[in-house]
C-alpha cells in the first residue's frame, strides 16, 4: 500500500526564538494490522508505518514506535522548541521500506 | 454458506407450507389471534437458558432495541420497550406472537418478524446484500422463538 | 476542558451509552459557523418540525474532529483530489482545471443545490454523474466507479466550496417525479428486517439502537469520513449499507433509485448547511 | 505531493539498510511487555497523565493524549487488543513538552495503560477504561 500515501503536516510559519510550537500530522495509511482476514479467510498481511519521527535542523524532537494499534491514517500531535530559523523533517518509515518525507520552514524573527 | 441455503430451500420444497415432519409449525402456517399464538411453534417446551443467546447480536440482536436487565449485555437500546417484567405483562401466547411476527399485534410496529419467509421488498440473504436463490429462512428458528419466549416468561415484576 | 466536561456530564447521565452534547455549536477552524438546527421546510410538514445535522448527534470526540480540518482526517484526501484536479487525464489533453480553473470559484454553491435537474441529460443528476460526464464525454477519460475513492474524493473537494452555505435543492419543476419517487423510496421498508429510513431516522433519531445514537439521516455532510471504515463515502454508499442492514438488497450506486433518494433526503435538509467533508461514526 | 512506490523507494534506500525485524518478534503480553520496558522497576502512580474517552463511539479512531513531563519515553498499551502494544513517544531535545496525542484501535472494552521512563531512570504508570461501544445493525 506504498501508493497514494499523503501526508499533512501543520506547522506555524512563524515563532520566536525558543517559543514551543504545536505540530500536527497526518498521513493517509491503510495501516494494515496483519490481524484482519479477506473474504477468503486468509490472512491480510500487516503493512503499516512502523515509526516516525521530528527533527528540526539536526535535532531530534519525537520518535515514535507505532504499532498496528494505530488508526488508519495515523496523526499525532506535540510540542517542539523552535530554538532558531530552520526546518522541520519529518518521516515516516513504511513497513515495506519505504519512507515518506516532509519539511517545513519556520521563521524566526 | 451455499449448502445450508439448499437444505433449506430442498426441506422447504418437500414440506411445502405444511407443517413440518417434526412438528414444527412451518412460518406461513402460524396462527395469530388478536396477534397472540396460542400453540407452541415445536411442541418442544422452550428452554429459557438459551434466551440469553438468542437475545444477543448473533441471534435475533433483540438487544439492539430493548433494555434487558436480566442479560449482561452492555449499551442496550431503546428503540423498544424494556423487557423487565415482560412476563408479568404479556401472556405466553402473546410473546410468542409478538416474537413470532409484531404486526399483527401492533400494525405499525418497527419491530421485524421474526418468523416469517414471504412478503418482503427486496430480501437479502443475511447482511450480503444478494437476492436469495431459494426460500428465505425465518429470522429466528421455531425452537429460537419457543426458548427466547420461556425466558421472557421469567422476566417478572 | 472538553475532555473534563464530558467526564462531568458521563458522570450525570450514566444511562446515555454514548453522549453527544447536543447543545454544541459546530465552529469550524475557529471562524466557519454552521447551522446545525433549523426549521423543517415547508414540505416536512407533519413529519419533522426541526431538521438537525448528524454531527449533533455524534460524540464529543468525534465532534471535535470536525471542528478543524486538520483534525478532520477526511482533508487530507481533499487535498488528494486538488492534484487529480490539476491533472491531464484522457484522451483529449484536459484535466478538470483546463475548463473549471481553480474550484473555489468555479465549484462554489454547486453543492448546496445538488442532485438537480440537468436539462441537457434531462434527469436529475448528483455531482457523481456529472463528474462522469465530463470524464467521458469532455476529457475522453474512463468514467470512475460511483463506489470508488477517486469519486468520493473528488465530490468531496466539490463540496468543499460549498461548505458553509445553505442546502437549497428544488424539488419542483421537473424535478417534482424523481422527488415524489425518492419520497417513495424513502417511507418504504426494505428487507428481511422490513425497515424504512423513516424506522430509524424520523421516528427514532435521538434514539440509541444499541450504542449507535440515530441521527436524522441528513446528507449534508457528505462525503463523510466514517470512522468505521476511515475512509470519505459518498452518499449512494451509505444509502447501500443501510439497506444491506435491512437484510435487504441495495439499489445500485450512481442509479436512478438512489439518485431519487439523495435528492430526497437531501430535500429534507433544505435549510441546514453543507458541512462535507464531515466526520461520522 | 503524494508519494508513489517508485519515489519512495529512493528515499527508503537508506533505511532499508537498517532496517530491522519488529520489535516484538512473537506476540508478548501486557506484562512482560511493561517488565521489558522498565526491567521490573517499581513504578509511581503519579508524574503521568493519560487521557482517554470514557465511552469511544467507534473502536477504530479513539483518541488519546499521554504527558509526562521531564520523561524520555512513555509506553503505551492496550491490555484488551489482540496485540497490547500500542506506540512508544521517544522524546528528544527539542520537545517542549513531553507529551502527545494520537489515534489508536481498541478491539473492545479494556484498560489502557501508559508507562513513563522518567529523566532519573524510574518509572511511572497510568491507567484507563475505555468502553468500546457496540453498533445497533446487525451486519
Amino acid at each position: 500500500m506504498a501508493s497514494g500515501v499523503k501526508p499533512r503536516v501543520k506547522v506555524p510559519k512563524t515563532a520566536a526564538a525558543g517559543e514551543a510550537v504545536v505540530i500536527k500530522t497526518l498521513i493517509s495509511h491503510e495501516m494494515e494490522s496483519g490481524q484482519r482476514k479477506d473474504k477468503e479467510g486468509k490472512v491480510i498481511p500487516r503493512s503499516i508505518i512502523n515509526r516516525f519521527t521530528c527533527d528540526f535542523n539536526g535535532q531530534n524532537v519525537i520518535d515514535v514506535t507505532l504499532e498496528p494499534a494505530i488508526s488508519t491514517n495515523p496523526y499525532f500531535q506535540f510540542e517542539a522548541t523552535v530554538p532558531e530559523t530552520g526546518e522541520f523533517v519529518f518521516t515516516w518509515h513504511d513497513d515495506d521500506g519505504s519512507v515518506y518525507e516532509d519539511k517545513q520552514s519556520i521563521t524566526v524573527g | 454458506m451455499r449448502n445450508p441455503l439448499t437444505l433449506a430451500a430442498v426441506l422447504a420444497a418437500l414440506c411445502g407450507s405444511a407443517a413440518l415432519a417434526d412438528g414444527t409449525v412451518a412460518p406461513g402456517d402460524v396462527k395469530y389471534e388478536d396477534g397472540a399464538v396460542a400453540v407452541s411453534l415445536t411442541g418442544t417446551p422452550g428452554d429459557p437458558a438459551n434466551g440469553p443467546a438468542v437475545i444477543d447480536r448473533k441471534g435475533g440482536n433483540c438487544i439492539a432495541c430493548h433494555q434487558i436487565s436480566a442479560v449482561n449485555l452492555p449499551f442496550p437500546g431503546e428503540i423498544g420497550p424494556p423487557l423487565d417484567g415482560a412476563g408479568s405483562r404479556w401472556t405466553e401466547a402473546e410473546l410468542r406472537g409478538i416474537v413470532a411476527n409484531a404486526k399483527m399485534m401492533f400494525p405499525d410496529s418497527m419491530m421485524p418478524s421474526f418468523y416469517k419467509t414471504e412478503g418482503y421488498i427486496r430480501p437479502g440473504v443475511a447482511y450480503t446484500s444478494k437476492p436469495p436463490e431459494g426460500p428465505l429462512d425465518p429470522l429466528l428458528s421455531a425452537q429460537q422463538i419457543e426458548d427466547v419466549v420461556a425466558f421472557l416468561m421469567t422476566l417478572k415484576d | 476542558m472538553k475532555r473534563l466536561h464530558m467526564a462531568l456530564l458521563a458522570a450525570l447521565v450514566s444511562a446515555s451509552p454514548v453522549l453527544a452534547d447536543e447543545e454544541a455549536e459546530l465552529v469550524i477552524n475557529g471562524d466557519l459557523h454552521i447551522v446545525t438546527r433549523a426549521p423543517a421546510a415547508p414540505h416536512l410538514e407533519g413529519h419533522l418540525d426541526e431538521v438537525i445535522s448528524g454531527w449533533v448527534f455524534r460524540s464529543d470526540e468525534t465532534q471535535a474532529l470536525q471542528m478543524d480540518d486538520f483534525d478532520n482526517p477526511g482533508m487530507v484526501f481533499v487535498d488528494r483530489a486538488m492534484e487529480v484536479w490539476n491533472t491531464v487525464d484522457g484522451s483529449e489533453g484536459k484535466s478538470c482545471a483546463s475548463c473549471h480553473n481553480d474550484p473555489a470559484e468555479s465549484m462554489k454553491g454547486i453543492r448546496a443545490v445538488y442532485p438537480k435537474w440537468v436539462e441537457s441529460a434531462k434527469e436529475v443528476r448528483g455531482i457523481p454523474a456529472q463528474v462522469n460526464d465530463c470524464r467521458e464525454n469532455r476529457m475522453g477519460a474512463k468514467p470512475w466507479k460511483y463506489e470508488g475513492n477517486e469519486m468520493a474524493e473528488m465530490e468531496a473537494l466539490i463540496t468543499l466550496q460549498s461548505r458553509g452555505m445553505t442546502v437549497d435543492v428544488a424539488i419542483d419543476g421537473p424535478a417534482q417525479s424523481t422527488w415524489e419517487r425518492g419520497k417513495e423510496i424513502y417511507y418504504t421498508r426494505y428487507g428481511q428486517l422490513e425497515l424504512s429510513c423513516a424506522n430509524c431516522h424520523e421516528n427514532n433519531f435521538g434514539n440509541m439502537i444499541r450504542a449507535d445514537h440515530l441521527s436524522q439521516g441528513q446528507i449534508n455532510g457528505f462525503p463523510a469520513y466514517r470512522l468505521k471504515n476511515t475512509k470519505l463515502n459518498t452518499v449512494h454508499d451509505r444509502f447501500k449499507g443501510c439497506v444491506r442492514d435491512t437484510r435487504g438488497v441495495p439499489f445500485k450506486p450512481g442509479g436512478a433509485e438512489f439518485t431519487a433518494l439523495e435528492l430526497y433526503v437531501a430535500s429534507r435538509g433544505n435549510g441546514l448547511m453543507i458541512e462535507g467533508p464531515s466526520v461520522r461514526n | 505531493m503524494t508519494f508513489t512506490r517508485r519515489e519512495t523507494l529512493a528515499l527508503g534506500l537508506g533505511a532499508a539498510a537498517l532496517s530491522v525485524l519488529p520489535i516484538h518478534a512473537r506476540a508478548a503480553t501486557w506484562d512482560e511487555l511493561i517488565a521489558e520496558f522498565t526491567g521490573g522497576a517499581a513504578m509511581a502512580d503519579t508524574g503521568i497523565t493519560l487521557t482517554a474517552p470514557e465511552i469511544a463511539e467507534n473502536g477504530n479512531t479513539v483518541p488519546i493524549d499521554v504527558a509526562a513531563p521531564g520523561a524520555t519515553a512513555i509506553m503505551v498499551l492496550a491490555t484488551g487488543n489482540p496485540t497490547p502494544p500500542v506506540a512508544t513517544f521517544n522524546f528528544g531535545p527539542l520537545a517542549a513538552s513531553q507529551a502527545a496525542s494520537t489515534r489508536i484501535r481498541l478491539a473492545k472494552t479494556q484498560d489502557l495503560i501508559a508507562i513513563a521512563k522518567l529523566a532519573d531512570g524510574s518509572f511511572a504508570k497510568a491507567q484507563a477504561t475505555v468502553k468500546v461501544t457496540i453498533g445497533g445493525c446487525g451486519g
